[in-house]
């Protein structure tokens, strides 16, 4: 076990002199997990909020479907992804192969039945009679809704937070979409990887420390923004 | 003119009316009391009026228009509206957020409110309570504060369910010096649902009697001393309510045979039917009185209730009928269990419906 | 001019050895307007990238995969570069007695021995269609065993399905023999037990090339930056750096340069 | 023996005090009525009682033993006792699997209770209830479902927080008549929170009046009668009530100044008081009659009120008096606002008390 | 985009044939993921019960540290799970690198945090009056618990849901703990990876299908499960 307090110390060093490439690789994790969440959050929490409000038929399947979409497995998101904007395919002409800009496209997909499902739960969390009584006051079904979000906003936080995690924490679609181009498209679980299959653990270890350390500082700054 | 009009309204849940065939016509500034045993549909027609619920069938008219499909319409309606519900139930956050809630949504300045919202608080007894968690209010304190949130906006018609339902009688009667001043001014419109009779009497111009359908609906007066049915008379409290078969005697005098007693009443409604004397017609004797009443009975008390100062005495003279009576005379009667006593009721003071 | 970027696929193998940054920086600074990037994937899938029009170039070491590719229309030619041997590595004791041999007696009696023995004598194969497990097929058949019949499926051949770094640690776990490309093994060293046993010799020989892909069949490649960076690898400047790669860090060269060479035999 | 003894219970939330210094003693098979204004402390000290809130200081004792702090054992006593909230809260499911909770976490076999269920919802007057989903009873059926899931285990004692406070005359009648029986098996200890005065002392052999600190105790009529402070007089709704300064007349009489009018009384304290008459002990005449009333005074008809039958009077002789009366005399009087007429009431009916 | 179609035809073609290696490496999935979930589930749902209703300090961190850990990278788990049960390890001689029973042990500790948080999220969503209620009605403090677990049931559903989601579709700790060994640690994830690198597209499209019905399908059975 020498190797995790080995790996703990080599992340304090790598963060504490601030190696260059350890800070642009981070950056650039934050970047695109960040944007992929905020993405998959702006479509997602609008679309689970309709699915939670309407009555129609089908919800109970969608939320099946989506539900089901939490087992998603990266690899299948980044082959489906791969052939759609790969040179040949659909959106082959926007060239995002290999490129941020896929990676952000990639990660969106996986988050968002995540935060879709949740946003249904964390909705549902809130009674009905809250929604009654905020029209009653004169809101709009917009401003109900809202009152609602408001009302869930724990669990809607949670569940960004979860989306986020498993944005940054994934491997398989920044592989397959961004190819870990040094310098380009290399983030952190990507170097992980790459450093774990040339042997370098204690390295892999400290890059995992240092993502959680981050996951950690975001989580503190979400709870603080939404306890104002 | 009327600023609301219900026409054929029913609502169904599961199959089951829960209310059938409603009309209203609800006069501009006027004050309607809603009242009717739990479970009839109160809270179910309030929430229908306040576009909340859509009914299974009717009209609902509002300014002389009919209820509009589009949300965004029915919204702009709704804003003219304020409801304060049975259930207490509050947005997370300060009593103020609570009652700033529909100036926000209307994205009203609130600073220009201060001075409202101060003196609502104060005038419903929650004067500095505007920090405080609004779910740690006590089950009165929340009724008040709701109370606030919907008058704040100062709606055209103001929907009350039940709202001094878990208030003390000094909270009530603040409360209800509020509403009489909301009504004297003229400028609101009011509907309040309650179980209290009393207070449906005190605050509304007209009170309709609600159990699935409206019973009966007109000036309290009329509704209390006046019950059209068995149901009205029940619930507004007539006491000595008794079923018999009605003759004709001469014009405009019948005598109903309860099977038990004979009583003179003057009607000209025959065959089966209701009787009902209300307590305070019926005198008392210790002895037989030769009086113009055509009914005089014999009997013996059975019972003896303090309702607040007045006794209600149930005397069984074959029938059994409530009377009521001050502390004082019946102590200068010296009255008590047992004792014989004679009753009188004159034939007009009795009050005949329909089965 | 205008920034352009170079895209190469290449096997991870390769990547893993770590000379790929140094040729990339030293060609960029000829280069200055040129970006290169990597792209490590499998083998098939790194082909794979090619065949879409996804990279510009694909460094594999592969031949019949990659001369497939070429006579699909792909690719249009192999420019080989460098080589090194495979090694076969196994636990210290060497229980199927493999020291000495050479490649093909060596799989020939690891067969033989795992069969006898399946508990003590095991095989790791990477099973996956890479440039190492292709060889490592073609040397099982070459041995006098039938791959399908006899090796495949039997309980002392174990697939891990996984890259040579994975598949070293299986390997090194299960006390078992493997065939490992040499960079990767080297990097390896330190954290597992497998000795080398067989390092040289024909079947061992490992050759690596770039396959510029086809500006005729795909349009958007950059086949212009590609034949410069065959061109540079080529060079006596870049055959220079394959050639020292690798002493500084493991004490020894990993790759033989190849440049203008027949491919070697043995 | 006593059920239940609190002694010097306080609570504070955020260093608020809501109750100060408690003291209880509660026999065994007696009810008692907690009685006080919205936000007095009745939810509170309800639920200290119940062991879901704990006392800032102070004792609980129950059957004789100091409440453990060991949960498992303040189960144990919890389980004895049965509690109705005044917000109406249930578990998701069925009436039916609402009311079962108690007997399914106590490991009872529900099927023996098929009977005891029937029989407490038709006495609730929820029969057929049992298959609806809880959450859309109406406000006045959650309430009585409430009672019922308390009421299935047959708790040694009951609490409950406004049992009637969303209920019409009818239905509380029943739920009253329900209590009374429990209360005459003398099985049942009771505590009822209201804010209902009349509610408070029918059904209760003891009456406790509650405004964080309790401000007097007592039988019901004792309470009634004798208010002992002007908090209690003010909120039992003893009318009349004049501040002024008393001086003694002669043995047990004094004369109290209230700045407008003297009025006569048979008391021995002087200085600074209250003084309360009840409106049913004052008579009314149109014309000054020489009795043996040492009080009479002479004014005007300001406000005529109708309380569900009774007449409310309020009448000026310098200080306004409030007294009642049958619709009966008031119309064989001929009475209307602004009338002239005299008052008159006993010294003896004038009742003083201390500022 | 002519691949997913002909993937789809493939999953169909693999489904109904009952490929006998498909269903093998199906079965052993199914095993692996829910054995890992009603493992995590045991000790998670607990867990965030304790944390939910006692009031410690240093709770808010203790939550924090959890939605934290939602970032967990698998290959991270992989690594340390890897250093702890490899022969030389502190768990060595359990033998349990590149077993099955190791790459549970990894799933577990992936899911754990993630129904940990997300139990005490569903059962914040439930009043505390909820609580007195039950208590006052008798129950203890368990059978509280269970009431107020019984009134979450949608959100608790919801984290198993994501919980079996994440362990079935993952596949960093599945690798590297599991090795990918045919015919013994294979699983669709890991399958498809390997396909993937072969460059055998379609064929990895198609495992993602079935992966994706077979999680529908635990969906489906689990709100059948609630419902009643
Ligand atoms: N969503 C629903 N589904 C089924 N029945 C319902 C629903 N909502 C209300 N009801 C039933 O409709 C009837 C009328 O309910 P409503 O709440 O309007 O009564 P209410 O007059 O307000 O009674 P209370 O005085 O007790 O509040 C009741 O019998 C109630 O059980
Ligand atoms: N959790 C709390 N935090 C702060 N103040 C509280 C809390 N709970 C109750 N209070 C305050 O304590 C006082 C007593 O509350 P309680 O609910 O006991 O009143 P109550 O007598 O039941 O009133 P009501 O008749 O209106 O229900 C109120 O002023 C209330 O606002
Ligand atoms: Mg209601
Ligand atoms: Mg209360």
């Amino acid at each position: 076990m020498n190797e995790i307090i080995n790996a703990f110390f080599e992340a304090i060093h790598l963060l504490v002199t601030l190696d260059p490439e350890v800070m642009e690789i981070t950056l650039r994790t934050l970047y695109i997990s960040i944007t992929s969440t905020v993405i998959a959050a702006l479509i997602a929490v609008p679309v689970g909020g309709y699915i939670h409000f309407r009555r129609f038929r089908g919800k109970r399947t969608i939320i099946n479907i989506i539900q089901t979409l939490y087992s998603m497995p990266t690899v299948l998101i980044g082959l489906l992804v791969f052939l759609l904007i790969s040179n040949q395919g659909p959106l082959g002409n926007l060239h995002l192969l290999f490129t941020p800009g896929g990676m952000i496209m990639g990660q969106t997909l996986l988050v968002l039945p995540i935060i879709t499902g949740f946003t249904i739960l964390a909705l549902s969390g809130v009674k009905d009679e809250i929604r009654d009584l905020s029209l009653s006051l004169g809101a709009s079904e917009f401003q109900s809704i809202k009152t609602i979000m408001h009302e869930a906003k724990y669990a809607l936080l949670g569940a960004l937070i979860l989306g986020f995690g498993r944005a940054i924490s994934e491997v398989g679609v920044a592989m397959m979409i961004g190819g870990n181009i040094r310098g380009y498209t290399r983030v952190i679980t990507t170097t992980m990887s790459l450093e774990t299959s040339k042997g370098n653990v204690e390295l892999s270890i400290a890059l995992g420390i240092i993502l959680l350390i981050i996951a950690l500082l975001i989580n503190l700054g979400l709870n603080y923004v939404q306890e104002k | 003119m009327n600023l609301l009009e219900i026409q054929n309204l029913s609502k169904e849940y599961d199959g089951k009316k829960v209310l059938e065939d409603i009309n209203l016509y609800l006069k501009k500034g006027s004050t309607l009391g809603l009242i009717g045993p739990t479970g009839c549909g109160k809270t179910t027609l309030l929430r229908i009026i306040d576009l909340i619920e859509t009914p299974s069938s009717g009209k609902i008219i509002f300014n002389g228009l009919e209820i509009p499909k589009n949300k965004k319409d029915q919204m702009d309606i709704r804003r003219k509206m304020g409801m304060v519900y049975q259930k207490p139930i509050v947005f997370k956050g300060t009593v103020y957020d609570n009652i700033c809630y529909g100036l926000k949504i209307r994205g009203e300045n609130k600073e220009e409110y201060q001075d409202k919202i101060k003196d609502l608080l104060e005038s419903l007894g929650l004067e500095g309570y505007e920090t405080r968690d609004a779910s740690t209010l006590s089950g009165g304190e929340t009724q008040r504060m709701a109370l606030a949130r919907a008058l704040i906006t100062a709606p055209e018609l103001l929907l009350l369910d039940e709202p001094t339902a878990n208030l003390d009688p000094q909270s009530t009667e603040k409360i209800e010096k509020f509403l009489e001043q909301l009504r004297e001014t003229g400028k609101t419109t009011v509907i309040i649902a309650t179980h209290n009779l009393i207070q449906g009497q005190h605050l509304s111009d007209e009170i309709a009697i609600l159990n699935k359908k409206i019973f009966q609906i007109g000036e309290p007066e009329e509704v209390f001393r006046k019950p059209k049915n068995r149901f009205v008379a029940e619930f507004v409290g007539v006491k000595n309510v008794k079923k018999g078969i009605s003759s004709k005697v001469e014009d405009n005098l019948t005598v109903i045979n309860t099977g038990n007693i004979k009583v003179y009443a003057t009607s000209t409604l025959e065959g089966d039917v209701y009787l009902s004397i209300r307590p305070e017609e019926i005198t008392l004797s210790r002895s037989e009185v030769r009086t113009s009443a055509l009914n005089e009975f014999n009997g013996e008390i059975k019972e003896i209730r303090d309702s607040g100062g007045i006794l209600d005495l149930k005397i069984d003279v074959g029938e059994v009928f409530s009377i009521y009576m001050t502390q004082k005379s019946f102590a200068d009667m010296e009255l008590t269990i047992g004792s014989n006593v004679w009753l009188q009721f004159k034939a007009s003071a009795v009050n005949i419906f329909e089965v | 001019g205008q920034k352009q970027t170079l895209k190469i696929a290449t096997t991870t193998s390769l990547e893993d050895t770590g000379l790929l940054p140094v040729l990339e920086a030293a060609f960029e600074k000829q280069n200055p307007n040129i970006d290169v990037q990597f792209i490590a994937a499998g083998t098939g899938q790194a082909l794979e990238y090619g065949k879409k029009g996804d990279v510009d170039l694909v460094m594999v070491h592969s031949k019949t995969q990659e001369e497939q590719f070429i006579k699909d229309g792909y690719g249009t030619q192999r420019y080989v570069f460098a080589y090194n041997y495979f090694y076969i590595v196994g636990p210290a004791s060497d229980p199927a007695q493999i020291n000495g041999t050479n490649a093909t007696e060596a799989f020939s009696k690891i067969s033989a021995a795992g069969a006898a023995n399946p508990d003590q004598v095991k095989f790791v194969s990477r099973g996956d269609n890479s440039g190492t497990n292709t060889r490592e097929i073609q040397l099982w058949n070459k041995s006098g065993a039938n791959y399908n019949t006899t090796v495949q499926g039997q309980s002392w051949y174990i697939e891990s399905g996984k890259g040579m770094g994975d598949t070293l640690n299986i390997a090194n776990e299960k006390s078992a023999y493997t065939l490992s490309d040499s960079g990767t093994y080297l990097a390896y060293k330190g954290n597992i037990t497998l000795v080398p046993y067989v390092t040289q010799g024909k079947d061992l020989l490992n050759v690596y090339s770039m396959i510029p892909v086809n500006p005729e069949k795909f349009s958007n490649v950059n086949y212009n930056a590609s034949m410069k960076w065959v061109d540079f690898v080529l060079s006596t400047e870049g055959q220079t750096i394959v050639g020292n790669y690798g002493k500084e860090k493991y004490g020894q060269q990993l790759f033989i340069p190849l440049a203008g060479q027949p491919e070697p035999t043995k």
